[in-house]
């Protein structure tokens, strides 16, 4: 029998490149098929300077100063690195009510912490895992920590779900020998979802429990005792609105947070963010803040018929009051990738300020001032 | 019959999720839609104008990032295959005009760029992300899409253009 | 930078990758990852093992729904496209012809109608029931197997392989299957020549490659002459006769599995061939029975 | 215990918060130029985030939600 034998009447495709275009479905014959979207495509540099005062009536108690650095660089269309240092000294004295006189909070004597972390991110497809530690270096503490997140985007990446997992292992050596070798380990978890609404809205929202065992009293403070453990359960969700009439940005956020000793806060933020002519960019914000006191807060004076070694604190961050910040930021963009800004916030605390209840009656009125200065270059 | 029609669905998820056409966009083999856009003169391009030649099609925007690096690359695919007859049509998809003249001031092209401020045509196309790139034979029909920019793909997509050109 | 070599033998071939490298150990790793995934596709597709895919879907057949993975249907996906646009000259269950076209029979002879005619019925890949999940082959004693793409395939995943490993200048040849990863440092293109289909010890021409990849297909792989007229292995799968139109028809694509594909069909094709690898936008050197070559990839001299 | 009281709060600020949400519809791809501007984002400014939240930490009782793994410090 022939080769050629009757015709076969076979019909050919017309459709350029078709069998390109399936091809390209097979799993692994090309290279990009499982590469990023989302890392991100320019590095940053950012260094800051923050001065830091706060006062009670008539003493001026504390002053900080910190340097910080901030570097964000791609490594790879996929793997992205960041980290972050901060330098502060802090002078002055910690609360003047509630101190014994002795050691690292006394008056006149300053004090050191050298803080960093550093987080590298992997962008997957169609998600991201970020690998970080950090660390915190003071004289009398050392705080180690490790943390590993997964972002989860949705196909058309207005949906991102996170995961996170977080642990911290702190070690106390008090000046005054009070705490000595103290420990305290952490467990973080976070969920969170973020959602984009529309081309002019953002929403996030985080559920984040924190569970710790080990020394949570402060060695300088007289006879406080506080619980060895300590879970929180915070919940925030933020959300930004772009007004493309004025293009301004408002972002607001609220924050619900309740912890095993007993403490309770709300807080709630709203920032301004509005451009201006010539690459200027004012930022007016609010911050509020209330707490309810922890269970075995006591406002002085000390309290009759304590029992040695019972639950007990003075320390006024765990009384009941409110707070406010007002804030004022200004940044300017400077060409060629560089740009400034600069922000100061004063904070005011009062037990009359708290939302829900009657605040602690004893506590001084807290006021605090900080300015940060910041230059950045994008590259 | 059944499974046949199933299965050519899944042929074309599959691609979906590999970012080679969408599922719902337009795909190889089709025909995209027309469109008829100012340049930054004022003067109308078509799309049916280029008719006959070998021409990519790129959806980008001055906020996104990949677009960036896809410009320089255009740029050398100009240079290399314009006199072989390669046509590169850029669809700005920016709301504001201000902020694609500020990204071409930085990032200049040498190819065609068409604005559509009103994203009448990546709607009309289905562009499924930024940027979006056609790749069009002389026939009018789409050979390829490609859904964001990689190096890692790169040589593909000029291996691609180089041989519906022609060019050895 | 420093280019290595790596030989190996699978799917019955002798291969090779040429990898460019500043590390050894970095192009080591690639390479052993690479050639592991050869290695895997040719245990997974092969027809010769008992314990392969293709095997258990064949033993089933006329039996029940052979349960696949997603690789598995990718691939029959892109047969079923390769069977589409070629008007049916593709078809992954025309191996059953090999039982009357026996190229190791001496002496050869050419299958008689009725032996053909026996066959037919098993060659029909519109007849294959399969989604995503499972395949069956309706009718006992049909097959299928993966020739013409799964070798092709494998080459393509190896050259993603090492490209995704950081290696932007290499060359993965599975028994004259080439793909390319970017031009060799510098800028130079890769110089792949193409074998004479009369002359195994001589190349018709070379071609040079910057990018993507090259799979020639010809009538010199396993064929019997009778008479001074050469039957081949390339058989059409519904008249059953041995490709004779064209001793080999080489083509140039962004991917291997494409190349080695169209070139297949090329063969198969007879006078529509230059038509169909027009219309494919590729490029192709093609000769045909008196040893004339014909399209845009001419003979370098 | 705890847990079953915050679930509680937590319920009660979900149905607060809800009605502030502006509609649901979420942009295509080309119209995501105003979500890309920093102001958009969550954090955009890091240095910023960490001094605000490390301040706080030392003026009130509470502090996280904002991500897992900072290092602690001696000022709580």
């Amino acid at each position: 029998m022939a080769a050629d034998r009757a015709p076969d009447g076979a019909v050919l495709s017309a459709t350029s490149g078709a069998l390109l275009a399936a091809a390209l479905a097979l799993p692994g014959v090309a290279p990009g098929l499982a590469m990023a979207q989302a890392a991100p495509e320019q590095g940053v540099i950012a260094l800051k300077y923050l001065d830091y005062r706060d006062w009670q009536p008539g003493e001026a108690r504390m002053r900080v100063r910190a340097p910080a650095l901030y570097v964000l660089k791609p490594l790879s269309d996929s793997v992205a690195v960041e980290g972050s240092l901060v330098y502060d000294s802090v002078s002055g004295a910690s609360p003047l009510y509630f101190n014994t006189l002795s050691g690292a909070s006394g008056i006149g004597i300053t004090e050191y912490r050298t803080a960093g972390d550093i987080k590298v991110t992997k962008y997957f497809n169609r998600m991201a895992i970020g690998v970080g530690g950090a660390a915190s270096s003071e004289r009398d503490y050392l705080s180690r920590a490790a943390s590993l997140d997964v972002r989860v985007f949705s196909d058309d990446r207005n949906r991102t779900y996170a995961f996170g997992i977080g642990g911290e292992n702190d070690r106390i050596d008090s000046v005054n020998g009070i705490a000595v070798g103290q420990r305290r380990h952490t467990v973080d978890v976070l969920l969170g979802v973020t959602q984009v609404l529309s081309a002019q809205a953002i929403i996030q929202s985080n559920l984040a429990y924190s569970a710790g065992h080990g020394y949570y009293s402060d060695p300088y403070k007289l006879l406080d005792t506080r619980p060895d453990r300590r879970r929180t359960l915070a919940w925030l969700t933020r959300y930004h609105q772009h007004l493309p009439g004025i293009d301004a940005t408002v972002k607001v956020s609220y924050r619900y947070l309740h912890d095993s000793f007993g403490s309770t806060s709300h807080t709630a933020e709203i920032a301004w963010v509005q451009p201006v002519p010539r690459g200027f960019t004012v930022t007016p914000s609010l911050r509020y803040a209330t707490q309810s006191a922890a269970d075995f807060y006591f406002d002085p004076p000390f309290p009759a018929g304590h029992v040695p070694g019972a639950l007990y604190t003075a320390d006024t961050r765990l009384a009941a009051f409110g707070a406010i910040t007002p804030g004022l930021k200004l940044a300017a963009d400077l060409g060629g990738g560089w740009s400034a800004d600069v922000k100061l916030e004063v904070y005011r605390q009062r037990s009359s300020w708290r939302l829900f209840s009657d605040g602690s009656p004893g506590i001084a009125p807290l006021s605090a001032r900080w300015i940060q200065a910041g230059i950045a270059k994008v590259f | 019959m059944n499974l046949h029609i199933r299965l050519l669905g899944t042929v074309a998820l599959s691609l979906a999720a590999l970012g080679s056409g969408g599922a719902w966009g337009v795909a190889v083999g089709e025909q995209p839609p027309a469109f008829a856009l100012p340049d930054a003169r004022g003067e109308i391009v078509t799309l049916s104008q280029f008719r006959g030649q070998v021409t990519y099609v790129d959806f980008w925007a001055s906020w996104c990032g990949p677009c960036k690096r896809s410009f320089p690359w255009m740029n050398a695919l100009q240079r290399r295959y314009g006199e072989h007859g390669l046509v590169i049509v850029a669809v700005n998809v920016d709301k504001k005009r201000a902020d694609a003249e500020r990204f071409l001031q930085q990032i200049p092209a040498n190819f065609r760029v068409v604005f559509d401020a009103a994203g009448v045509t990546p709607l009309a196309w289905a562009v499924g992300a930024m940027p979006s790139s056609y790749l069009i034979d002389g026939e009018g029909k789409v050979t390829a899409v490609e859904t964001g920019f990689f190096d890692e793909r790169k040589g593909l997509v000029e291996e691609h253009i180089r041989s519906l050109l022609r060019v050895p | 930078m420093v280019l290595y070599r790596f030989e190996f033998a699978a799917m019955a071939c002798a291969n090779e990758l040429q990898l460019w490298g500043e590390d050894e150990a970095d192009v080591r790793r690639a390479a052993e990852f690479a050639i592991a995934d050869v290695r895997r596709i040719e245990a997974k597709y092969s027809r010769y093992r008992a314990d392969s895919v293709t095997s258990a879907i064949n033993a089933a057949a006329g039996g029940a729904p052979v349960p696949i993975d997603a690789e598995t249907a990718a691939l029959l996906g892109y047969a079923e496209r390769c069977h589409r646009v070629s008007g049916g000259l593709f078809d992954i269950t025309s191996g059953v012809l090999r039982r009357a076209w026996n190229f190791r029979r001496q002496p050869p002879r050419v299958p008689s109608d009725s032996e053909l005619a026996a066959l037919t019925p098993l060659v029909d890949w519109t007849a294959v029931e399969w989604n995503e999940r499972a395949v069956r082959l309706p009718r006992a004693g049909m097959e299928i197997d993966f020739g013409g793409i799964g070798k092709e395939y494998a080459v393509d995943r190896a050259a993603t392989c090492c490209a995704e490993r950081g290696l932007a200048h290499g060359l993965v040849n599975l028994g004259g299957d080439v793909r390319v990863m970017g031009p060799q440092p510098g800028g130079a293109p890769w110089r792949v020549g193409i074998r004479h289909p009369r002359r195994d010890d001589a190349a018709l021409a070379s071609v040079e490659l910057f990018e993507g990849a090259l799979a020639t297909s010809g009538d010199y792989e396993r064929f019997f002459e009778i008479d001074r007229k050469r039957y081949c292995h390339l058989i059409h799968p519904r008249t059953g006769a041995a490709a004779s139109t064209w001793q080999s028809v080489s083509v140039t694509a962004p991917l291997c599995v494409v190349a080695g594909s169209c070139a297949t069909i090329a063969m198969l094709a007879r006078e529509s061939a230059e038509v169909f690898l027009a219309s494919q936008a590729v490029d192709y050197l093609m000769v045909d029975a008196h040893g004339a070559c014909r399209g845009p990839l001419q003979p370098a001299s | 215990m705890f847990i079953r009281r915050s679930c509680v709060a937590l319920a009660s600020t979900i149905a607060f918060l809800l009605p502030g949400c502006a509609a649901y519809a979420p942009p295509y791809p080309w119209e995501k130029g105003e979500l890309a501007q920093p102001q958009m984002q969550f954090d955009a400014d890091a240095l910023d985030a960490k001094i605000g939240q490390h301040i706080y930490t030392s003026k009130e009782a509470a502090a996280g939600g904002y991500g897992v793994g900072g290092g602690g410090c001696g000022c709580n």
